[in-house]
This record gives structure tokens, sequence and C-alpha cells, in this order.
């Protein structure tokens, strides 16, 4: 048994006092640009995030998905560059995905967003204009936050409904 | 203020252990210490591994801890309980008595209190009481009763030290910003002694229904469940008395450890022992009594689930424990204490001690053996507490010794200013209540 | 310490009781409105649970009349 | 909706194909043999020995015996954080991110069904990677318990909904149902009359577990007839 390990305890303690759940940011492998795909090549969000209204994920798109169009660069820029270096090597791209609910909840993507009629941008926030990836989630992702929308929705506020 | 100290008190053998604390203190706070910061590591392992580490198991999904807590929390009744009746019947002789069952109370109870804590699977998530409490489970009642006891009770200690603090603050006793942080200015005029003995005698009223009721609500825990062994209305009494029963021999032993240690058979006479013992052979018959109509009535129903539990007490596992219980609270401090002749402080000091263990083992036959029969047919649960257990139990002992040698450095055990007041007022006082009692010369003879 | 300091710890330490009883009170309360809220507790656990803060209530009361009765009751020792 | 199970005796051969697939479905730790030994194994759905008669005519039989979901279940009534109640639809749940594992819902429970998480759930190699995706593992010091595998229920209600249609019988098994290979474990809601529990409930052989308690268990047995 490691006992040292007990040396740990405070330290944890601390971090579990100061809140630890959604503060930390995060680092994406590739400066991805929502707005220019949205304006520009003229994306949905449902286009690339295919899950959102058929499935429990929305899925983030990996190179199979981006090789229809990045098979060769299209522009002279240093993140697509990357992007096609890893569609070359076939090397999946190491997204961290940011929204994340956790293990214990249920949280489906089709259940709000089609059959709860949610806009991405609740959610999400104005991801049509952002130029950079998500480093940090928009809204914390929290038990208030979605009861607070379950209750003024007037759908079930039972535990078990999202529990398991 | 130095040469106040140089003034003979007349209780100076109160103030002697304050004022020269001595080596042998210190030496036995370190080995104190030394178990308890053991127990505290034991502890953190604990917490690091999960409940894993101590015996507990299924079916037996409770174990030393709650026992431990229930068995704490009914020594904590020693003290207010006690202290408040005998002060509510104006019994002379608790003078040199309540104080140190007053500080059993504070201390048995902040340690008692901290046993469900230590059972928590996820500590961490105590905040889950205080935001999502549910009023519905006795769990609930406890924490509320056994704050309202606690704070209770330190402050039912608290009010009769002021005078205490006092004299301790005149002397000069270092250190000097406790005591007159501590004595409020009281300067023992008549209007503070009127104060005083009014909030007392408030108080004493207003302990008595919460020490009973925190037990009843402790014995709740047990018989608001359907468990065979546990769903019973005798319940509350019974722990109560139970409860009582232990706090009086925890008395008897501090009394005859401080009467040896600080030299105190001036204070601590014969008497007090003789009639505390006979309280506590009381106690012991009533509790018996209890015992008996409690396992009387399951006989007789002869419930299956029940009679399996009933058996398993009586000739099962638990056989062993459940005799040596008998024993230790009944056979053994009857046969003591119904002699004058073994009535005597060895005599009192081995009954006492025995009740101790002997309650200590109720609580682990109240606790155990209704786990391990399940209703079902499952294996017999088995229970085999671990090191960490005995050692968190040990620690809690260290608690109590410690915190009881912090109390008695910086406070006397025995009330110096009550002690005074005896001396001077008691002995017209009860003579005037004896010739109150009794009947008024015949009319009669002045008549003729 | 001089005796300024002292009676403001005293001061500060009679209100802390009575923030940590207020607590207590407001914390029974909120249990209870919300296990009204979700129907959690028809029994009379509401009401016994009421009987809690008046008992706190009381002692801090007694608390208080103590603290104030001493220092009223002294000797008028700073005249001189 | 009031969901309840029936368990078929008479068809039941006691093989623990439910509690197996249970324990998969639901991720419940698999302890090492020496914990298993003081009596610490998890299961969700446990076989009962059940032993009839005296000697000679001695019959011994294994029954399966899940989380009985009381009506009134002595268990939530304990709980000090309601981690444990029964919802609308009459499944006694148990919310592990609330629980403090005080374990007063175990020591409640007249039925002993509820595990705990002596340690941090552990699987043996290579099996902790092959968990169930849909049932989180559930942390150290907390109490588990059947579910009547309530994640397939939300499941198959959002399918239904996505499919705007209403809840079939089929919908919604649990796991322990689904494996039977006799078919002895019938599942479904015991209000509608259209479920087959529904009519077996109400079967002269069903009898439920300590029923004198009066805990009404939605768990039914269907005794043996010889």
């Amino acid at each position: 048994m490691n006992h040292w390990k007990l040396l740990t305890i405070p330290a944890f303690l601390l971090f579990f006092v100061g809140g630890c759940s959604d503060s930390g940011r995060f680092s994406q492998p590739i400066a991805y640009n929502h707005k220019k795909h949205i304006e520009e090549a003229g994306l949905g969000c449902f286009d690339c995030h295919t899950g959102a209204q058929t499935h429990q994920k929305a899925s983030i798109p990996n190179i199979h998905f981006c090789k229809n169009c990045h098979e060769e660069a299209m522009t002279d820029s240093k993140e697509e560059e990357k992007l096609v270096g890893f569609i070359k090597k076939n090397e999946l791209i190491p997204w961290v995905q940011v929204h994340r609910v956790p293990d214990h909840a249920y949280f489906s993507h089709r259940r709000h967003v089609s059959l709860g009629k949610i806009a991405c941008q609740d959610c999400h926030g104005d991801v049509n204009n952002m130029t950079l990836p998500f480093t940090k989630p928009h809204v914390s992702i929290n038990m208030e936050f979605c009861i607070r929308c379950h209750e003024s929705k007037q759908v079930t506020t039972d535990c078990a409904a999202c529990h398991r | 203020m130095e040469h106040a100290s140089a003034r003979p008190h007349p209780d100076a053998a109160l103030l002697n252990p304050i004022e020269n604390p001595g080596r042998t203190y210190y030496y036995i706070v370190v080995g104190l210490l030394v178990i308890i910061l053991y127990t505290g590591f034991v502890y953190f392992r604990q917490l690091w591994y999960g409940l894993g580490v101590t015996g507990m198991a299924q079916p037996v999904t409770w174990g030393f801890y709650i026992i431990n807590f229930v068995f704490f929390i009914g020594i904590s009744h020693a003290g207010t309980l006690i202290s408040a009746i005998l002060r509510l019947s104006k019994a002379e002789w608790r003078r040199p008595i309540t104080r140190m069952a007053e500080v059993i109370t504070a201390i048995v109870l902040a340690i008692g209190g901290l046993h469900p804590i230590i059972d928590l699977g996820r500590p961490d998530r105590i905040s889950h009481l205080f935001f999502n409490g549910r009023l519905q489970s006795p769990l609930l009642w406890d924490v509320a009763s056994i704050t309202a006891y606690f704070t209770a009770s330190t402050i039912y200690l608290y009010i009769p030290l002021i005078p205490d603090i006092a004299i301790l603050r005149d002397r000069g006793v270092k250190p000097r910003w406790l005591y007159e942080f501590l004595s409020w200015g009281w300067q023992g005029t008549e209007r503070q002694h009127k104060v005083l003995d009014r909030a007392m005698n408030i108080l004493m009223v207003m302990v008595i229904p919460i020490a009973v009721s925190v037990h009843t609500i402790i014995s709740y825990i047990f018989a608001m469940t359907v468990q065979p062994g546990w769903h019973s209305t005798i319940f509350g009494p019974y722990f109560v008395v139970g409860a009582i029963f232990s706090g009086i021999a925890a008395i008897l032993v501090l009394m005859i450890v401080f009467r040896k240690v600080f030299h105190l058979e001036g204070y601590l006479k014969h008497i007090h022992f003789n009639y505390l013992s006979i309280l506590l052979l009381i106690m012991s018959l009533i509790w018996f009594y209890f015992t008996f109509s409690e396992y009387l009535t399951g006989f007789y129903g002869h419930e299956p689930n029940e009679m399996r539990v009933f058996w398993y007490k009586f000739a099962g596992d638990f056989a062993p424990y459940f005799w040596a219980m008998i024993v230790c609270n009944f056979a053994l401090p009857v046969a003591i204490l119904c002699n004058s002749k073994t009535r005597t402080i060895p005599g009192i000091l081995i009954a006492s001690i025995s009740v101790i263990i002997g309650m200590w083992m109720e609580r682990l036959i109240i606790v155990v053996p209704s786990l391990a029969n399940p209703r079902l047919p499952y294996p017999t649960g088995i229970y085999i507490p671990s090191h960490t257990e005995w050692m968190l139990f040990l620690g809690g002992i260290s608690v109590f010794i410690l915190g009881y040698m912090i109390f008695a450095r910086f406070f006397p055990v025995i009330s110096i200013w009550e002690i005074e007041e005896g001396r001077h007022e008691s002995a017209k006082i009860v003579a005037e209540r004896i010739t109150s009692y009794m009947p008024d010369p015949e009319p009669s003879a002045t008549g003729e | 310490m001089n005796k300024k300091t002292i009676e403001a710890l005293q001061v500060l330490s009679i209100s802390l009781i009575w923030v940590l009883f207020t607590g207590i009170a407001v914390w029974i309360v909120s249990l209870l409105r919300e296990s009204l809220r979700l129907h959690d507790a028809p029994d009379a656990s509401v009401g016994i649970s009421i009987i809690a803060i008046p008992v706190f209530f009381t002692l801090a009361s007694i608390l208080t009349y103590v603290f104030i009765g001493l220092r009223k009751g002294r000797k008028e020792e700073s005249e001189p | 909706m009031k969901w309840g199970m029936v368990i078929d005796l008479q068809k039941c051969t006691g093989c623990g194909e439910c509690a197996a697939a249970c324990k998969l479905e639901n991720n419940v730790a698999i302890v090492e043999p020496r914990e298993s030994e003081m009596g610490r194994t998890m299961l969700w759905m446990d076989m009962l020995t059940i032993y009839e008669g005296e000697y000679p005519r001695l019959r011994v039989r294994q029954i399966p015996r899940p989380c009985m979901h009381c009506d009134h279940p002595p268990c939530t009534k304990v709980c000090p954080v309601r981690a444990t109640y029964m919802n609308e639809e009459g499944i006694v749940a148990q919310i592990y991110p609330q629980c403090i594992g005080c374990r007063y819902c175990m020591a409640a429970c007249p039925y002993t069904v509820k595990s705990f998480n002596w340690y941090k759930p552990s699987f043996p190699p290579g099996m902790d990677r092959a968990t169930n995706p849909d049932v989180s593992v559930r942390p150290v010091g907390v109490v588990e318990k059947c579910t009547f595998c309530i994640h397939r229920l939300q499941m198959a209600k959002e399918q239904a909904k996505f499919e705007a249609r209403d809840l079939r019988e089929g919908d919604f098994q649990p796991a322990c149902a689904d494996s039977c290979p006799t078919g002895a474990i019938v599942f479904g809601d015991l209000e509608n009359r259209d479920h087959q529990v529904n009519h077996l409930a109400h079967s002269p052989r069903a009898e439920k577990l300590l029923e004198d308690l009066g805990t009404e268990p939605k768990v039914i047995y269907l005794k043996e007839v010889d």
C-alpha cells in the first residue's frame, strides 16, 4: 500500500474546496474557425456535428469528415496545414471535448435538439461568430443549469430521468 | 498580582492542579497526542481507500463506528442530566460532583457526534446534509438534537463555571487574558448571583427534556426500521436508561481517578460514592427490568425472524457477549453494590468499570445481531472489526482523556464557589427545609 | 491584552452564538420548505422539527441574559 | 405507469444467467475473492438459496432476487439526503452523486438488496475497458442497487418519442428479463392491461417476498406447483 499517497489528501481537499469542475481551460490541436466555415463554406451546425439531431452524441468531426474538402490545402493558412498533415498521416486529430456531461448523468442531443427544440446557441453560445475553437465551456455544465432550464420549460425534474 | 497567589486559599487542593500542573501531566499529554496522531493517520487511510479498510461488510453494514456513537452519546448522559436532576432535587451532596459530570457530557458528546461522520462513505459530501437534508430521516433528527444537546450542555457547564473563573482571574493565574475573557466581569455581587441563579434554574429545567430526547432519538435510528430486534417501542426509554446507567458508571470512575490523582479525599468522601453507587445499583435493576421485558416480549411473540435474532444472541455466535453483558451490567454490580461491606471504593471501581464494558457490549449486541440475521435466507453475516476500527475506538477514548486533562489543567474540576456556598449556607437551608417537612406543633397544646 | 479588546471579544462571541443559532434556524426552515415543496414530509416530522428552533433561541437568550446581567451587576468600580 | 417484474419459478431453472447479465449491464464491480469471502460480493441480481422441506424430502432451489422496488420502500424513508426515492413510475432510484454513504438504507432494507462500494470499484484486467458506457461506474463509498435498468428506460422513452409513438412493451426490458433463457422473468407495466405482467401479477400463483411487512414489492414471484 502506498501510504505516501495520503499526503495528497489535503491537496485534494484544497482542490475540492477550490472548485474544480469547469474552471480549467483546454487547448485545442488546431485553431478551428467556426465563423469561416459557416459564412464562407456555407456549412450548418448539423453538417459537421451529424449526430446532434438523431443521436445521443453530437459528435466532433475528424479527418474522415474533414478529408472531404481538405484532402489538399485550400488556403495558405498555417492551421489548415496542420489539418492536412493529420489527413496525410491518417492520424486522428486529438480534439478536446470541452462540453462534457459527467458519467453519472444521461444527456442526449437528440432529446434536446430534435424533441426539445433547443437552439444550439442556448448552450454553446454564439458559435456562428467564433473564430477560435472552444477552450472552455460556454455554460458551466452543472445540475443547477440543467434544473433551471427543465423547470422553466416544465419538463421532468425527476432525478432518475437524468441520473443513472 | 504575584502576591495574590501566595495567599492560602481554603480550597487550595482544587487550585493546585491548575497552578502547578507538574511534569507527569505533560508526559501523559504527549503520550495521548501520539496515539491521537496515529489515529488521525489511520482515519486518513480510511478516507483514501474507502470504508473497505474496516471489517464491515454485507449484511453487517454498521459496526464499531455506530456502536461507539451510541456508546459515547450514552456516556454523555452522565453529566448534564444527572447534574440537572441533582440540582433540581436540591441534593446537597451534589456540590463536588456536578462539575465533573458536566465536563464528561461536553467532551464525550463532541467525540460521539463525530462518529457518524467517521462512518460515512463519503464525508466530503457532508454538505448535502445541510443543503438537501431530509427531515423525515431519523439521522437528521439526530443532527438537530445532538447540536441542541451539545450547545445546551456546554452552556450549562459554562454558566456555573463563571465564578470559579473569576477566582482564578483574581489570583492572577496565567493565561490571564483567558480568565479575564471568560469571567464576564464577575465580582460576586448579590445582583450577579441572582442573575446566575435564575439562568441556572431555567437551564436545569431545559436540559432534562433535551437530554432525554437525544437518546430517545438515537434509539429511533434503530427503532424506525422494520428490522427484527430493532423495531420495538421500548427502545426509547431503554436507551435512555442505559445511557444514564453507563453515565453514572463513568462519573464514578472519574471521581475515583481524580480523588487519587489530585488528592481530593477531603472533597469526595465516602458518602458521595455511597449515594452515587446506590443510584448505580438502582439503574442496574431498572436496566435489567427493561432488558428482561424487551426479550420476553420478543420471545413470547415467537415471530420467526425475531426468534432468529433472539437465539443468535442467547445461544448463537453472540452468546458469549450477551451473557458477558448480563454479568457485567447486572450480576456483578448488583452483587458488589448490594452489600455495604463490598460497597467500598475499590468495589465501586470494579462495578463501574464492569458496567461501562457491559454497556458497550449492549450497544454491540443491539447493532450487530439484527444486521447479521437478515430476513431472507442469506448466509449469516460475520463482523470482525479491523485494526482501523480498534484504533479509532482507542483514539476516541484518548481524545476524551486528553480533553478532560486539558479542562482540568485550566479549570477546577470541583466547583469552588458552590462548595464555599455550601459551607456557609446549606446547613441553614437544610435545617429550615427539614423543619418545614415536620408537622406543626399541636395547636391544642396552646389552647388549653 | 487590555480591557477593551477583551470586552470586544466577549461581545463578539455572544453575537457569534446568535449568528450560529440563527443559522441553525434558517437551516431547519429551509429544510422544511424544501420538503413541503417536494411533498416529501407528510408526517409529523415537520411539526416536531419546528420545536428545535425555539430551543436554540432560548439557549442564546439565556446566555445573553447572563452576559448583560453580570455587566449590570458589577460594583461601580470605575468611580473613584 | 408502474413498472414491475414477474418471476415465474415454474420456468426458472436457477441458471444464474440473469445475475451475470445484470452484472455486465450495470458495471457492477467484481470484488477480489478475499473481499468476497468477507461478504462484500456485489450483486444487484442475487441468487437466493431457498431450502424447502426436511432432510429426506429436502429441496434446494435458487431463485433470482432483484431489488423489490417496493411501493412503500423502507429504505427511502430513512435516507437523510434524498439519495434514494421512488419516482412517479414506481422505480426506486438511487442517485449516486447525492449519496453520502451512511448505509442507513442498507440497514433498513428488509430484503438486504443494497450493495456498498467498500473500495473504488475494480474490474479484472481487460474488463475495465469493456464497461457499459450507458451506465456510470459508481465511485467509492456510495450505496448502489438494482434500478430496473433505468438507463434503458431513458433511452427507450427517447426513441419512442423520436419515432412519435407510445412506449411499447418490448421497448424497455431490463437486462435480466432480456437474458433469461426460459423466459421466466417478465417485465412491464403493472397498470397496463396490455402488458403480460398485469395478467401474471393477478395469477393465483402470485406471491411476494415478506408480504406481511406491507412494503408492497413490485417484484412478484409465481410459485411453483408440483
